[in-house]
């Protein structure tokens, strides 16, 4: 049996490790295969004298490697990720990347995890509430269609306009008050919660809508099951049911959960924009826009672990919670 | 359990509009580090007051040629550094020198005529030239900041040092904290400069990070915002009712900063022809730019596009504007094209080359920029009224970037180096520096569509080397009478120098009426009147003691959203469509 | 003595096309102690029957009937009361029996669950009866801790069946718990029925398949039922080897025997196809396919008559109005 | 059989719901331009010899404002259905242009993510073997990146795009859920017995693919397209609305972005910012809904009425 | 009687997955005949190979080694062509579920059409429709009761009739039929079996017919194999097998048999084994479940041997 689970994570460890170079290869080439350079777009940022820019481009040039073969900058592209090296932005300049994931992460996750957890929690509760109570359902099912309908950011805007601009109740910009010092106070803790609710609302109710929906078609698959019908032919109350085919139906969305974390944290972005969230996404998007490389490498080397590291958690839980997992891949078949 | 430091808000300046992405970089060196860099925490020498184009000493005392090869720094007594450490001219000395060894230094180029820096005493410092472009020195006398010697000597590469960690300026204000929103500034209250310019008001300034302005708009009425130095349309809408402060109060409520231009590719036909360039500058009319683009936020540009600031004005030959100058004419317009043979053959509207091929050029300017995107399609209407087919695009940045600098484009709207200076010579330098990449390779001046003219080098040059005013102003003519009959590009408007204020917490707020700075915050203007502005301004409740964190706004809140309709118009129009758009849904339930 | 009595019962499934009499007027006793034997075509409503007595949900209708157990009609029972009486008094083996059992839970697990609901609250002891039952089914007592899908699918017949049969249900249904199986796992699992029996834990079974075979080997009186209705009703050795109706004689004809070869005696099966439930029509429901069908066949629905000692057939050939 | 699974169809409410919504918004889309005189950004495009000149109203009028547009010569009177922007553009033309933008990205860029994502699923399901191995580690590697990042990468360096090539950056990103799910598929029906008795019947592989499981998998294929074009609408959004739309035309994203950029929410101009996501987010509810009631049509089980 | 189909030393190995992947030796070393125009019933309880051994004859899966000679051709060398221009014209199936083997959405005519336009290609299409007609009729379905019709409408026993219709349109020679009545009422398998023993009858057809069912086998064929975990246990004439059944495996199934005929006693439940370990077992897979296992069978696989004429059997016993 153990064994069994050792192949079972090595299998699984080297299909990551192949998806994990693939994707971070790949996110390293796409930029570099595009026109233009950062740099130049460095020079396009510096008001100075055109003799001054000349100067500034070749050593810049120089300075990042990028007058070199594509290929030894490939090279030197791991070599430097293996040292944990993740090299030095061009649009922060001269902050070295790493520095800027360390110093945003911590707000996409603030965001990002409980809004991706407690929408996953709190749909798959509503969606089972729905797939056993047709009344409910019929009322429900509409909005949460409406929810996972509604761009991320559109929602963000809507709930920006009446919760924070027209009724004034919570503030629509930043992770705290530009007034106050981060500290383990009350206050300062009431002051990030309260900035936090809004990015975190528009984000979890719109992805609530999606998990919503998955649970409840799962559970009425489930309640079919020959299973279900066996516990109720023996007696078996509607909790008892409801027990058993919700254990059942969450599989599935832990798995969908888990592949469903990159495209979260891009719908992540807008949101952080509207906001003027401190995150990742906003970052990222200006390191596009400015080609940075590096930066664009560093966070994309940051999402791709991240979602692959979740995965593999996922992956491991999984063949916790589903003794399916565990059986087929030591009885064979 | 801690208590939280909350900013005392009647002690804190919070300022937006020049600060993009989380504060990383405050390297004076670097040629954009973090806004304040230069101004707050480094000084340079002198600083220059565009509203009145005067050269100012700041840590200089004074300055002047002492021959025709040697200029002369006297420094201020005291001068000292914020750890205490006096600053001299060995620092200043040091300043320099880096550059020489380090090309990456933003001024370096300035080695290529500068011969050596000489100490001769703790106060005195000459530099000495090889070549001295008189009238650029004024200019890098009150652009490059002056570094500690005793701090920035220990580090191996001054290029890419972030120096994040305590920089030790001279400024009258120290990097306090920074994080992901924002950047706060603590005064100093040692400054060197307090007896000889007084002590600046704000004892924090926090420099906010916001990702759009409407944001800023939102914090500005609510009173969150004292300073703004973002583009924030619909200003004018809510001006009166939350007294917002502007230079101006009526249109175009905004000092000049920039001069947009419409440039062509002067390497391509038809635009290498003078003419044809002069019919499109008819055709154009920037005043329907300033108004429809812009809502009236902005000036329109006339033909020289020397910019409303003494500086250019003092150089501005009208005589030559009205005799070779234009204006918006269409009828004059078609007229020079008829003449020169472009007309409309296949009755399509638009006109054809001489030969009868189609005539169709393209627009650039870069996506998201929507006041430019407006700007273009305008250009783009008016154009078409005399006959000239021209299709708006917008490329991202990255590519119009690459387009403009390589000169692969027919028409693009740009701005970046027509900044305000101590000269108009960094204007005409940057725009017609002859000194260009051939197309297809980048160059970096200004010059973007390549116009090339012997005479115009020979200007330009002259000019850098004249030693006063009086002695370029000929030489300007000549370069204005060039400008204006050759048309190499065409002025649209005069960008703001965006600036809205918030009374709710401090006043004495410079304006028109009491234009005592030009008060604008982004890198490099701090110098130009940014500094000034902290040193008078004054805070509404003088509470000298200042213990109690002063609750936020507690009194700008209530009504204070921003909209033109009444409140409840405002909430029952989006709630009627989401009422309608839910009637489907609704009777969907109803019916089962 | 009966432990359950129906009478009359009509079980018809409620379609947009009208309804589908599955269950059609059927009358039967199950004794206590005995193995009762249903048998009859794919279609003819054996499920139909059995289910309904445990559970009715749309489309499935109860229209007429009564179904007496233990003196209580199951047909007019409040849910709760039918809750109650499921599993501990009145339990079923599923079709599905492999995979009857969640299988993301331990056995033990569904067990106590079950168990919970009726009325027991000590676990140790739940748990102490599942095991001593599955060594008797000679099942490891480790299986309880197991997860279904540990188990080979033969292992988790076993269990389905001893989790079935825990709580010593005084009636139990099998329905067609053996007709996926091949015909060692067939056995065992008549061995196992046989065993319950003889151990007293369940009282009486209700056994349903279509293999006639079969049920000649475990069941004490059988009931053939078609289209709906019943055809004939009696113990099974005279059923097996005296049949009355033509369709049983038919059907026991077409069964392959051992020492029967093609090459030497050709079996033949029942010609045509069972009609359709949805409109059957008013007379014999058999008479499509009936070799011996008489004139008032398609007209007059033949009634149930005695034709042995405890046995009947509805069949007009056997004449006779009586009941 | 077909017919028969019309008609239950036809008698599925989430069914006829979603589809008067989407044909609703489809016939808006088609038909809503001609009955406004304004061009797809909102101007009054007014004819001058044979020149045309855009013209616009006063900015910020709220929904249902009448207006005089004025053209050499004339004065013309408007209605602006849904008011005008900043620019004094009319809001309602660029609703419905960018409606119809919307769906055409929404039908390529649906329709490229289906069609790639079936032939790999596809070849994966039915060839098996290495070529399963390999097509599958390709579609989880895709599942892994970011795509949405990916699109932005892409999407940023394009020099100008247009609504197709919008469409077809997200169609070429959002296939591997679809490959999984046809794959899925294949695999079932490939062992299916009737696929081995058109084996046995000499037919050739492309045969067997086109005439038996083809056509199994069109309904399923159907609702992937649905879901995939819905998919596709939000992407575009999402993209538009961080300035990489195309730089060419209207979309609801472009809206969206211009009434956030131009402060409409603040300034309260609510009928800038609030119709065009309401629209996405119905159109696609609507979407929704029709898949949910195939699925109940083809998958008795999911039934609810 | 000559050999049609050899079958020599098959084997197939299921693996799952390429990285850590396990095995299944669903047919191991597998050597059997078939000969003209006999009837072979292929024994054997759920999972032990026979329907592997019928899809490797129908080459719808490759074989991990060993040969099947068809008339002493290798098919395993035929080319994908070969396969579907001259095998297969000679080779056909009926499978075990009727419903999964009409695709849902053409009518069940498309069976026919299918073979009609890759075989019957130098026949005119009335007379294909004819000949259509006639193998409907001649296994007594009513031709226009069917035909038009799709699969849903029609019950399993007409739908497998049709597939064996389809079959005989071919007049093949060799029809392998996998467990082609277990999911049909007793009623009409019978009627089924004999279409078969017909066929047979009438073109010379050797048919391999897969069952679990041994009173089934018994009623059909002339050769019984009887299989255990994908090896043979024993072979040999139907009569012979069945009269005087050798291997322990064989008897237990005959005992299992619920015949008629014979009164069954209860012996008690026998314990259900772990059988995950028995495809890698050395010796007879059959040992851990024999009465009369002994220390060798656990090491020792035993080789088939012929105990009599015609009459094989693969058990340490008899050695
Ligand atoms: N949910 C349903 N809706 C409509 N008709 C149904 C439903 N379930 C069963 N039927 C019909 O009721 C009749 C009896 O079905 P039932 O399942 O009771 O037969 P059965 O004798 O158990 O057959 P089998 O041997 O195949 O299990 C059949 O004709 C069937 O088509
Ligand atoms: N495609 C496959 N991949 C993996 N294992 C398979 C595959 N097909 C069959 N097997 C395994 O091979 C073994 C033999 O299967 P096969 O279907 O031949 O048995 P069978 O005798 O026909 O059983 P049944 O009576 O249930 O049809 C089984 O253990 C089965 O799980
Ligand atoms: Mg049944
Ligand atoms: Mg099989």
């Amino acid at each position: 049996m153990l064994s069994g689970i050792r192949r079972y994570l090595i299998r699984k460890t080297f299909v990551y490790v192949l998806t994990f170079f693939s994707a971070v290869t790949i996110d390293w080439l796409i930029p570099r295969l595009m026109p233009g350079n950062p740099i130049s777009i460095m020079m396009s940022r510096f008001a100075s004298l055109p003799e001054a820019s000349k100067y500034m481009y070749s050593y810049f040039m120089e300075s990042f490697g990028l007058d070199k073969p594509l290929w030894v900058q490939y090279i030197n592209f791991w070599k430097a990720v293996l040292h944990g090296d993740l090299g030095i932005s061009t649009y922060m300049y001269p902050k070295p990347v790493a520095d800027i994931i360390k110093d945003a992460l911590p707000y996409d996750i603030a965001i990002l995890l409980p809004a991706i957890t407690l929408s996953w929690i709190v749909g798959n509760w509503l969606g089972a509430i729905a797939g056993k109570n047709k009344k409910l359902d019929s009322f429900l099912m509409p909005v949460f269609y409406f929810l996972t309908a509604s761009p991320y950011f559109w929602f963000a805007i809507v709930l920006a306009y009446i919760l924070g601009a027209k009724l004034d109740l919570l503030p629509i910009s930043g992770a705290y008050s530009y007034g106050i010092m981060p500290s383990l106070s009350l206050e300062f803790i009431v002051d990030f919660l309260k900035h936090w609710i809004l990015p975190f609302l528009s984000l979890f109710l719109v992805m609530l809508g999606g998990w919503a929906i998955g649970m409840r078609n799962m559970i009425i698959y489930e309640v079919e099951a020959d299973y279900v019908r066996y516990l109720e032919a023996l007696g078996a109350s509607e909790k008892t049911l409801m027990k058993h085919a919700f254990r059942n139906a969450i599989l599935p969305q832990v798995t969908g959960l888990a592949l469903q974390l990159g495209t979260m944290v891009a719908g992540a972005l807008t949101t952080e924009i509207v906001f003027s969230y401190p995150g990742i996404g906003y970052i990222l998007m200006q390191g596009i826009l400015n080609q940075d490389y590096f930066l664009i490498q560093g966070c994309f080397l940051v999402i791709v672990i991240s979602v692959l590291v979740a995965n593999f958690i996922i992956d491991l839980l999984y063949a916790v919670i589903d003794p399916r997992v565990r059986f087929s891949f030591t009885e064979g078949e | 359990y801690a208590q939280a430091e909350e900013l005392p808000r009647n002690e804190t300046l919070y300022v937006g509009g020049g600060l993009w992405s989380p504060p990383t970089n405050f390297n004076p060196l670097n040629p954009s580090p973090v806004t304040g860099t230069v101004g707050l925490l480094y000084e340079t020498l002198f600083t220059y007051d565009p509203l009145k184009d005067q050269l100012k000493p700041w840590l200089a005392e004074e300055g002047k040629w002492i021959n025709d090869n040697t200029y002369e720094v006297k420094l201020r007594e005291d001068l000292k550094w914020q750890d205490g450490k006096p600053l001299t001219a060995e620092d200043v000395k040091f300043t320099f020198e880096i550059a020489r060894k380090h090309k990456g230094v933003f001024f370096s180029n300035i080695w290529s005529w500068l011969k050596e820096v000489k100490v001769v005493d703790d106060r005195t410092v000459d530099f000495v030239f090889s070549d001295p472009h008189y009238t650029e020195w004024n200019y890098w006398l009150y652009m490059i900041p002056i570094i500690p010697k005793h701090i920035w000597e220990k580090i191996d590469n001054p290029v890419d040092y972030a120096n994040n960690e305590n920089p030790v300026g001279s400024g009258m204000y120290k990097l306090y904290k920074t994080d992901q929103m924002r950047c706060i500034w603590v005064r100093n209250d040692n400054w060197w400069g307090i007896k000889y310019f007084g002590k600046p008001a704000p004892k924090y300034i926090v420099y906010v990070i916001v990702y759009s302005n409407n944001v800023a708009l939102t914090m500005l009425v609510k009173g969150d915002l004292d300073w703004s130095n973002f583009f924030i349309p619909g200003v004018p809408d809510v001006k009166s009712k939350y007294k917002i402060v502007t230079w101006y109060d009526k249109p175009p409520y905004h000092l000049s900063a920039n001069l947009a231009l419409l440039f062509l590719n002067d390497n391509k036909t038809p635009f290498n022809n003078p003419d044809f360039r002069r019919a499109i500058a008819y055709a154009i009319n920037p005043k329907e730019i300033a108004q429809r683009a812009s809502q009236n936020q902005v000036l329109p540009a006339d033909p020289s596009g020397l910019l409303p600031l003494p500086s250019h004005q003092k150089i501005k030959a009208e005589d030559l504007i009205k005799k070779y100058g234009w204006s918006y004419d269409p009828e004059k317009a078609n007229e020079i094209l008829d003449k020169l043979g472009y007309k409309d053959v296949n009755g399509d509207g638009f006109r054809e080359y001489p030969d009868g091929k189609p005539m169709r050029f393209t627009i650039i300017v870069p996506y998201g920029w929507t006041d430019w995107m407006e700007m273009a399609r305008i250009i783009s209407d008016q154009l078409a009224a005399v006959g000239i087919r021209v299709d708006p695009k917008f490329p991202d940045f990255g590519k119009y970037w690459d387009d403009i600098t390589k000169g692969t484009f027919d028409m693009a709207i740009n701005n970046f180096g027509s900044f305000i200076s101590i000269t108009p010579w960094t204007f005409y330098n940057w725009i017609l520096d002859p000194n260009v990449a051939p197309t297809g390779e980048p160059t970096y001046g200004g010059n973007w569509g390549r116009y090339k003219n012997p005479e115009v080098a020979e200007l330009l040059t002259e000019i850098a080397r004249t030693k006063t005013l009086e002695e370029a102003k000929p030489l300007y003519r000549k370069l204005q009478e060039i400008w204006l009959k050759e048309v190499p590009y065409i002025p649209l408007i005069y960008n703001g120098a965006w600036y809205e204020a918030s009374p709710a917490h401090w006043t004495n707020w410079p304006s028109e009426k009491n234009p005592y700075a030009y008060p604008i915050t982004w890198h490099n203007y701090w110098q130009l009147g940014g500094a000034l502005v902290l040193l008078k301004i004054k805070p509404v409740t003088a509470g000298g003691g200042a213990t109690t964190p002063a609750k936020t706004t507690e009194s700008a809140k209530g009504s204070t959203t921003p909209s033109p309709t009444s409140k409840d118009k405002g909430l029952c129009g989006p709630a009627a469509l989401v009422a309608l758009s839910l009637v489907p849904i609704v009777l969907y339930r109803r019916r089962r | 003595m009966a432990m359950l009595t129906v009478e009359d019962l009509k079980i018809y499934y409620s379609t947009p096309l009208g309804h589908v009499k599955a269950v059609d007027g059927v009358s039967f006793e199950v004794k206590e102690g005995e193995v009762f034997g249903i048998a009859g075509e794919s279609g003819c409503g054996k499920s139909t029957l059995v289910h309904s007595l445990i559970l009715r949900k749309p489309p499935m209708v109860h229209m007429g009937g009564r179904a007496l157990f233990k003196g209580k009609d199951l047909m007019t029972l409040s849910p709760e009361e039918s809750k109650k009486i499921r599993y501990t008094e009145l339990s079923i083996i599923p079709q599905y029996a492999m995979n009857a059992l969640n299988p993301t839970k331990k056995i033990k697990d569904i067990v106590w669950d079950l168990a919970k609901e009726h009325g027991y609250t000590d676990r140790e002891e739940v748990e102490k009866l599942l095991r001593e039952r599955l060594s008797m089914v000679k099942l490891s007592p480790k299986v309880a801790d197991m997860y279904p899908v540990e188990l080979s699918g033969g292992m988790r017949q076993r269990a389905t069946m001893v989790v079935s049969t825990l709580l010593n249900p005084d009636l139990l249904i099998a329905d067609e718990v053996t007709s996926a199986l091949d015909v060692t796992t067939q056995r065992v699992v008549i061995e196992l029925l046989h065993h319950f029996m003889k151990e007293g834990i369940v009282k009486s079974i209700i056994f349903v398949t279509h293999d006639l075979a079969l049920l000649d080997k475990i069941a004490d009186r059988v009931m053939i039922l078609y289209a709906g209705k019943v055809v004939e009703i009696g113990s099974t050795e005279e059923v097996i080897n005296n049949p009355a109706h033509p369709y049983t004689r038919l059907l026991i004809n077409s069964l392959p025997r051992m020492g029967v070869q093609y090459k030497k005696q050709k079996l033949k099966g029942i010609p045509g196809y069972p009609i359709s439930l949805l409109n059957p029509p008013k007379g014999c429901r058999f008479y499509t396919r009936c070799p011996y069908a008489l004139d008032k066949c398609p007209s007059e629905e033949p009634k149930l008559v005695k034709v042995g000692n405890e046995h009947y057939a509805a069949c007009h050939l056997l004449g006779g109005e009586s009941q | 059989m077909k017919s028969e699974k019309l008609r239950i169809a036809l008698k599925n409410r989430k069914f006829k719901v979603g589809v008067a919504i989407i044909v609703f918004f489809a016939l808006f889309a088609l038909i809503g331009p001609l009955v406004t005189p304004f061009d797809q950004l909102g101007y009054y495009p007014v004819k001058l010899h044979k020149m045309l000149l855009l013209k616009r109203s006063t900015p910020n009028l709220p929904p249902m404002s009448h207006d005089v547009i004025y053209a050499p010569g004339r004065e013309i009177n408007v209605t602006h259905y849904l008011g005008t922007d900043s620019f004094g553009r009319d809001l309602y033309a660029q609703v419905v242009y960018g409606l119809r933008n919307s769906l055409i990205v929404g039908l390529i860029g649906g329709g490229i993510a289906t069609f790639v994502g079936l032939t790999i699923g596809f070849l994966a399901g039915y060839r098996g073997g290495w070529t399963d191995e390999i097509l599958m580690m390709i579609t989880n590697i895709m599942l892994v990146i970011p795509t949405m990042a990916l699109l932005i990468i892409i999407a940023a360096y394009m020099s100008t795009r247009g609504v197709i090539i919008e469409s077809i950056i997200i169609g070429l990103t959002a296939w591997p859920w679809t490959a999984r799910a046809i794959r899925a598929q294949t695999l079932s029906l490939k062992n299916r017995e009737f696929v081995h008795l058109a084996k046995l019947a000499g037919l050739s592989d492309l045969k067997i693919i086109i005439g038996e499981i083809l056509p199994n998998i069109t309904s399923y294929v159907f609702m992937v397209f649905i879901l995939q074009f819905g998919g596709a609408i939000l992407a575009a959004i999402g993209l538009d609305f961080i300035g990489l739309g195309p730089t060419r035309g209207i979309s609801l994203g472009i809206i969206l972005q211009n009434a956030v950029l131009w402060n409409a929410i603040n300034l309260g101009y609510w009928w800038w910012a609030i119709p065009p996501g309401l629209i996405i987010a119905l159109f696609i509810t609507g979407l929704y809904f029709v898949n949910i009631g195939l699925e109940e049509v083809f998958n008795p089980r999911l039934r609810r009425e | 009687m000559s050999e049609l189909l050899k079958v020599e030393h098959l084997t197939k190995i299921f693996t799952s997955g390429f990285i850590g992947g396990f095995e299944i030796r669903a047919v191991d070393d597998v050597s059997f005949t078939i000969k003209k125009g006999e009837i072979v019933s292929l024994v054997g309880e759920s999972g032990s190979g026979k329907t592997t051994i019928g899809k490797l004859i129908l080459r719808l899966i490759q074989p991990t080694s060993g040969r099947i000679l068809f008339e002493g051709k290798d098919i395993l060398q035929m080319s994908k062509k070969e396969l579907r221009e001259n095998y297969y014209r000679q080779v056909q199936a009926v499978f075990q579920d009727p419903f999964a083997s009409f695709n849902p959405l053409h009518p069940v005519d498309r069976a026919f059409d299918l073979i009609s336009e890759s075989y019957l290609t130098d026949v005119s299409r009335d007379e294909r429709k004819e000949l259509v007609r006639d193998a409907l009729r001649q296994i007594g379905l009513n031709p226009d009761e069917v035909l038009g019709k799709f699969p849903h409408q029609l019950s399993g026993g007409q739908l497998q009739r049709i597939l064996i219709a389809r079959a005989l349109l071919l007049k093949p020679k060799l029809l392998i039929a996998d467990e082609i009545v277990s999911m049909l009422d007793a009623s009409t398998r019978i009627d089924v079996l004999n279409l078969l023993g017909d066929f047979r009858d009438k073109y010379g057809t050797s048919v391999l017919f897969v069952t679990h069912d041994l009173a089934l086998g018994y009623y059909i064929s002339d050769t019984t194999i009887i299989m255990y975990r994908g090896t043979i246990v024993e072979m040999g004439d139907t009569e012979k097998v069945f009269q005087n059944p050798l291997h322990p495996y064989t008897r237990m199934l005959l005992e299992s048999v619920p015949d008629l005929n014979v009164k069954w006693e209860f012996k008690g439940i026998e314990p259900e084994k772990e059988e995950g370990t028995v495809y890698s077992l050395q010796g007879c897979r059959y040992a851990p479940r024999c009465p009369r296992a002994t220390r060798l069978c656990f090491v020792r696989r035993p080789e088939l041997i012929e105990f009599e004429k015609n009459h094989w059997v693969a058990c340490h016993f008899y050695y």
